[in-house]
């Protein structure tokens, strides 16, 4: 029996991941359960539902810890009690786990600031919008864009960074106040569905020419990539990080060797490779 | 001693026209000030299309405002609203989507499902005698839940149906060819068509009349020989289609129904409520009020994001203003 | 008797939006004398003495008191300087006891201050009601308990402040005859002992039995202060209303028809009715007597389903009906209006208008659930001119009128509703001579026109003037029945105390 | 008349008392009841660390339902609580991580910040007579946003201080020795501290004499002559202050002030303290019952999650035993 504790479960990302854990789970003939609190700020509610899954006896457990640090007490029991712990998403700042199965979201978005920059000619204004200004997963996808602009691309200005809690409705409303503010907006970074699906929305309703890049995969990212609305977005592996957790628990418990990191990976995509094979697992809906 | 009342009469009637034309006027002038001091800092805010996308903006927040004016004014409070109208989105979603119905049985049902549980929460208020901060924040659970359940955790796109887009984001009233950009989306249109016919369900008609009779002393209507039950379940009713119309615009409008959104909607559009003159205490209020509340939140939240105010610090001005309209308001109030 | 003067107030105005309350009135009072303010309803008495209180500010004037000059800018300076209020409306905390109403604000404390000391509290609060005769818990909670207790309680902790002025604001109007010789006691006591009092009272026996002095306000004016021996109480109304009244009298013996319109068999609930049976005929004022919880305001809450009964059978017009709720009644044409017109009467957020139709809206309902505005506002005035309600418009607020005005307006609810049986409990509580007269002549034309009309009172002599047959109640039990020449004050004081043989 | 009254009197006091020692035993009861059926449908529920781990979740919104439940008896709401609480611990860190003062008086900062808030609450209140929901709802957003501003909007971790990770997990009731894993952590020694401390103030002082006849009739208190201004000041003062008990609780029990944490709590305490016979129109309430009102909460989540109920059906069943608690706790009153 595995618990993961993941950050969340109402977003399609979370749910991805699950999925991916579940797929395992029967794979790998373990009875894996998931939750997560309803939103990232929630640590204490996370660390209480740590603590239920410990009271359940698990043979291992899976973390994508909301602080890293806040954890470390509850893993040292499980530590001392003999339970594996597999990081994932987000890695703590321990080496109880033994292993950690993570995207590199800071690379990721250097990434996306690279295509970004080559889209709109390396010159201009662009702006981001961030779900959240507290969870790691924001912190990381905001700073490795920014700090890859600001270190390679000296002729483009970030004019805006806002904050839409991944709130489709709330991100929509903010990114048409942040166009307006800056008419000559050229290209905007969704950093993550939610904040993807705002600026595409805005962008529609206010007719403006602007490079969307947008983070994770879903339904209307696709159709927008596919449909040239959006130039392209950044993919995780949700599935792959679910997956490999749970793979990585099992062979942590038959004894084996596990690599410190095991990196799920992330990939650019747009309308020229979407439609590869490879790419058909990691665009979920 | 009728002629020696008289002369009071005429004196306080007009005075009292007077008060309450200008309590009106004023509550406009605070959302007025507030236009002129952004579009004098920014020339990017006072700009059609901007303006209309405040007026868009406010749509979603402004329609449950006015559904929870009704109870708020019967002394009720929803703490559901917010989730519920995302309920109703999904159910809506799932007609339309997952078993293919038309868009218009979608909408219906939608709106149904809203009233429904309006229905529910008015019985528990007003049959089980339950305090309706505490049923209706059960009830912003369950249906949070059953949204995630209905929904399968994953957003319905209405992907079949094109026209349901339109209901929020297409246009009836489309004057771009005489000034340039002024379209102004459906969602504008319904959200101020919800208004006026609540405000007309609220002033004209016997549920309105209960409506108030019911926050201002309840026990009195009973007395009066009201069926208070069946009234206050109606208003219930009533405040739950109007969620389900906030539902299906915001459905409409990001083209899917999100089944994760909606917490946090319901203080907004009580706060829009309040800074608008209801009293939370029951027996006063107006939908205009609360429409001009709704414009004061956006126009403020707009304004804000135009001038480039950090995150954090428009949290701290946002809750300044709450604060600061509803004191303006009850100085005039107690003026007048 | 003559004693040294202890409060002068003069030039005092006072106007709340819409109405100019208190215009230039002078007042003065005398240390050990009994001073009764008298006027109409709305005349301003109580706005005057609440500014006494330093519950309302004065716009101008001055006040002064024991020679000083004094400012009150709020209830706790009054308190200090030794004026005490028993206010018109009840002021008690609902939810604690008897004695912790009483000594709020002058809690006894031990350890240092820092705690309740409530065994001391009770032991006093228990002195103070064996002082006014009150047979009371002191740990007993407010709402479980009658208005007329309520009121005890209220005087009781007026007395315990030892005022050297004791304002009281129509402290009678929910007691009864036993209750109010028992005040007077008090209040000769504490005249004896050099307390001022000011009493405001609509009652005019009373005024007679207790006043030494009587200054009259109409209108938010002052227009006379007399010695009570010197004049004759038709010589004081006329001074409050300012014209003459016909005195009327209902000429005994015309009963009404021999129509049983109502009739209840054996009803119960709880301890408070024991099984009542009684019945009316059309055209009659029957009359409820009874002393303080004697189950009057139980049995009619009952016929009008407010509570629930335990059993019991109901006919109107011959017909058994089930009456479960109010709305029940109001269908098959009862009315009932109650005793608490705050709580159980009015809408006090709402205007005078809609409070009138509110409870025949059917009336008014145009297409679609639409009120029609004209009508009720046509009926609104026209009840507003024939029981002079007094009040700056229709869309003044019912909360800013005055007691007796509001006791109007509800009255004007239920004549709306055309109800053929209408039970008037305590209507003229709180009302001023003339409007008393109004309200009697009101239940008269009823009566005339057909109507049934039950009427509970506490005050013995308007039950006797008005009513053709009177039941009195004693513990839940209806104890006799009067008729005619049978119906005195003693009659209905011994039924009233015929308590159930144990 | 005297005689007669007697009667009734003694019978209502003897109901009285009994219903009252009853209605304790039943709020405690379902509580009962609950365990029961969580310790016979699976057992890994009714263990001792389980059952520490339940307590221990407990503390944060009992100790913050403590702090409502005045304020509640008042007749008002506070819907700051939530993010007051981190405001506290994000002063605390800045004290003690930032500026390097000695543990002591970062706590005590902490709660000085809480009372202070508090205070101004009251004062926006009592002063100003602004509705406690909006004045409320208006500091969540202002303390909301602050705590950002000035934590920088990142986690303040205690990393030098190892002592202040004690006072919530550390332990001063250590029976591990005679019974295994029983060791109460002081989180939960301080959340019934401050309980006891509460209800002795509720029951006995002056001040919750006051908060009890505010509640109840605050116009009757006034004309008492009681400075009602200046004691419900005080009251929201205190609860200010308890909020900081479960700031310093929350921040020590996670090693780090997180600055966007907090929303939401606020109607988790709200509802412990509904659930718990603390009524929402002011007047009534127990410390105990919050108590054991906060205890239903998380009994019940900690029990689903045991038994891997799926999150969303949690979230539903939740809100159907919210609704379902006040139900019986009113069933209970009308009886009594
Ligand atoms: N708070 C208020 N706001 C507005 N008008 C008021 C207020 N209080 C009193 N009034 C008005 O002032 C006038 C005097 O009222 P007051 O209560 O002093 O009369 P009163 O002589 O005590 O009458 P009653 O015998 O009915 O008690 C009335 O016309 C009343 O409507
Ligand atoms: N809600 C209640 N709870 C408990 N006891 C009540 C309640 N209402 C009335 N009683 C009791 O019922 C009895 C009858 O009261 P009721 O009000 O009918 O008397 P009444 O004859 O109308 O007297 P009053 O002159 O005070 O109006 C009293 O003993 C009273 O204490
Ligand atoms: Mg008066
Ligand atoms: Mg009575």
């Amino acid at each position: 029996y595995i618990p993961l504790i993941s950050k969340g479960f109402q977003h399609q990302f979370w749910q991805a991941v699950k999925m991916g854990a579940e797929q395992a789970g029967r794979d790998f003939k373990v009875t894996v359960t998931f939750e997560g609190p309803e939103s990232e700020a929630m640590v204490d509610k996370q660390i209480d539902m740590l603590t239920a899954a410990l009271a359940k006896k698990p043979q291992a457990i899976g973390l994508a810890a909301l602080d890293s640090k806040a954890a470390i007490p509850l893993l040292k029991k499980a530590q001392a009690a003999g339970i594996p712990v597999i990081a994932f998403d987000s890695g703590v700042d321990s080496d109880i786990p033994v292993t950690t199965c993570t995207t590199d979201n800071i690379a990721a978005a250097a990434l996306a600031a690279d295509r970004m920059a080559a889209l709109i000619g390396g010159k201009g204004d662009i702006a981001i919008l961030v779900h959240d200004q507290t969870s790691r997963t924001g912190i990381d996808r905001r700073d490795g864009f920014v700090n890859r602009i600001k270190a390679k691309y000296p002729n483009i200005k970030i004019v805006s960074i806002q904050y839409g809690g991944g709130d489709h409705l709330k991100s929509t409303d903010l990114a048409k106040a942040v166009m307006q503010a800056n008419p000559n907006l050229k290209g905007y970074f969704g950093a993550n569905e939610g904040s993807a699906i705002g600026v595409l929305n805005a962008v529609r309703e206010m007719k403006r020419k602007v490079v969307i890049i947008g983070y994770d995969a879903g339904k209307q990212q696709k159709d927008a990539v596919r449909s040239g609305e959006m130039a392209g977005a950044i993919t995780q592996n949700p599935v792959g990080i679910g997956y490999r957790t749970v793979e990585a628990a099992v062979k942590a418990l038959k004894g084996e060797k596990l690599p410190k990191i095991i990196d799920t990976g992330f990939l650019w995509y747009d309308l020229s490779n979407m439609d590869n094979p490879e790419f058909i697992p990691l665009l979920y809906d | 001693m009728s002629t020696i009342a008289e002369k009071p009469v005429a004196a306080a009637s007009a005075q009292k026209f007077g008060s309450s034309a200008t309590q009106k006027l004023l509550a406009f002038g605070s959302l007025v000030v507030m236009l002129i001091i952004f579009s004098l800092a920014t020339p990017n805010f006072f700009r059609v299309d901007n303006m209309i996308s405040i007026m868009l903006s406010t749509a979603v927040a402004g329609v449950l405002g006015i559904g929870v004016t009704f109870v708020i004014i019967t002394g009720g409070i929803d703490l559901s609203i917010g989730t519920l109208m995302t309920f109703c989105a999904v159910i809506t979603g799932v007609f339309i989507t997952n078993w293919h119905f038309p868009v218009l049985i979608g909408v219906l049902a939608g709106l149904l499902t809203g009233s429904l549980i309006g229905c529910c929460s008015g019985v528990l208020v007003s049959k089980l005698k339950l305090p309706p901060f505490i049923v209706t924040l059960g009830m912003m659970l369950i249906v949070k839940g059953l949204s995630l359940v209905i929904s399968g955790t994953k957003p319905i796109y209405f992907v079949d149906t094109e026209s349901f887009n339109l209901i929020a984001m297409g246009t009836m009233l489309d004057l771009s060819a005489i000034i340039p950009d002024f379209a102004i989306p459906n969602a504008v249109l319904i959200f101020f068509g919800v208004a006026a016919i609540a405000g007309f369900i609220l002033n004209k008609t016997v549920l309105g009349r209960y409506t108030f009779a019911m926050g201002s002393n309840e026990e009195a209507v009973r007395l009066s020989g009201v069926n208070v039950d069946a009234w206050k379940i109606g208003i219930y009713t009533l405040s739950g289609a109007i969620v389900g119309v906030a539902g299906i615009l915001i459905a409409s409008r990001l083209n899917s129904a999100q089944p994760a959104l909606g917490q946090g909607y319901e203080l907004d559009a009580i706060a829009a409520a309040v800074i608008g003159g209801v009293s939370l205490s029951g027996g006063e209020g107006t939908i205009l009020g609360t429409v001009i509340g709704a414009f004061i939140m956006s126009v403020l939240i707009n304004g804000l994001r135009i001038l480039n105010v950090p995150q954090e610090w428009q949290t701290v001005v946002t809750g300044l203003i709450v604060i600061f309209a509803v004191y303006t308001d009850n100085l005039r109030r107690r003026k007048g | 008797m003559l004693s040294e003067q202890l409060l002068r107030m003069e030039g005092i105005n006072k106007s709340f939006p819409g109405v100019n309350a208190l215009k230039d009135v002078r007042f003065e009072a005398r240390a050990g004398e009994v001073h009764a303010l008298l006027g109409e309803n709305g005349a301003g008495k109580s706005t005057l003495m609440k500014i006494l209180a330093g519950v309302y500010s004065k716009d101008t004037g001055r006040i002064i008191y024991k020679g000083k000059e004094i400012n009150l800018p709020n209830p706790r300076a009054a308190q200090h300087l030794g004026i005490g209020i028993i206010h018109q409306e009840l002021n008690l905390a609902q939810h604690l006891t008897a004695a912790q109403n009483i000594f709020i604000g002058r809690e006894p404390r031990s350890l240092l201050g820092l705690m309740l000391d409530e065994k001391q509290m009770n032991e006093d609060a228990k002195k103070l009601f064996a002082m006014l005769r009150l047979d009371l818990d002191p740990r007993t909670r407010v709402m479980d308990l009658v208005v007329a207790k309520q009121q005890m309680i209220e005087i009781a902790k007026a007395l315990s402040f030892n005022s050297g002025l004791l304002i009281m604001d129509e402290p009678t109007a929910a007691l009864n005859d036993k209750e109010t010789e028992e005040l007077f006691r008090i209040i000769r006591h504490l005249k004896d002992g050099g307390v001022g009092i000011i009493y405001i009272s609509h009652r005019m026996d009373e005024i007679k039995k207790i006043a030494d002095r009587i200054t009259v306000m109409r209108d938010g004016a002052w227009i006379d202060t007399v010695n009570a021996a010197d004049v004759e109480m038709d010589q004081i109304i006329n001074m409050m209303v300012g014209r003459k009244l016909d005195e009327m009298s209902r000429a005994p013996g015309v009963t009404g028809s021999d129509e049983v319109v109502l009739s209840v068999r054996n009803l119960n609930r709880g301890g408070f009715i024991k099984d009542a049976c009684f019945e009316v005929h059309r055209g009659e004022i029957l009359g409820f007597a009874g002393l303080m919880g004697a189950g009057r305001t139980e049995v009619a809450r009952a016929v009008f389903g407010a509570d629930r009964v335990d059993s019991g059978e109901i006919f109107i017009c011959g017909k058994k009906v089930r009456i479960r709720q109010p709305r029940d009644a109001v269908k098959h044409g009862v009315g009932y209006l109650s005793e608490d017109r705050k709580r159980f009467g009015l809408a006090l957020g709402m205007d005078v208008e809609a409070n009138i139709a509110l409870a025949s809206m059917e009336k008014f309902l145009g297409f679609g659930g639409v009120v029609n505005r004209k009508a009720t506002r046509k009926t609104g005035a026209q009840f507003v001119e024939s029981l002079a309600i007094k009040t700056p418009s229709l869309a003044q607020k019912v909360r800013f009128l005055s007691g007796g005005n509001q006791q109007k307006v509800i009255i004007a609810k239920w004549i709306v509703r055309n109800s053929n049986i209408l039970f008037f409990d305590e209507p003229t509580r709180g009302i001023d001579v003339g409007a008393k007269f109004e309200v009697y002549k009101l239940l008269n034309r009823l009566a005339a026109e057909g109507k049934t009309v039950i009427m509970i009172s506490s005050e013995m002599l308007e039950v006797i003037r008005l009513c053709t047959r009177v039941l009195v109640m004693c513990e839940g039990r209806i104890t006799g029945e009067l008729s005619g020449d049978e119906i005195t004050q003693e009659n209905i004081l011994r039924l009233a105390t015929l308590r159930e043989a144990n």
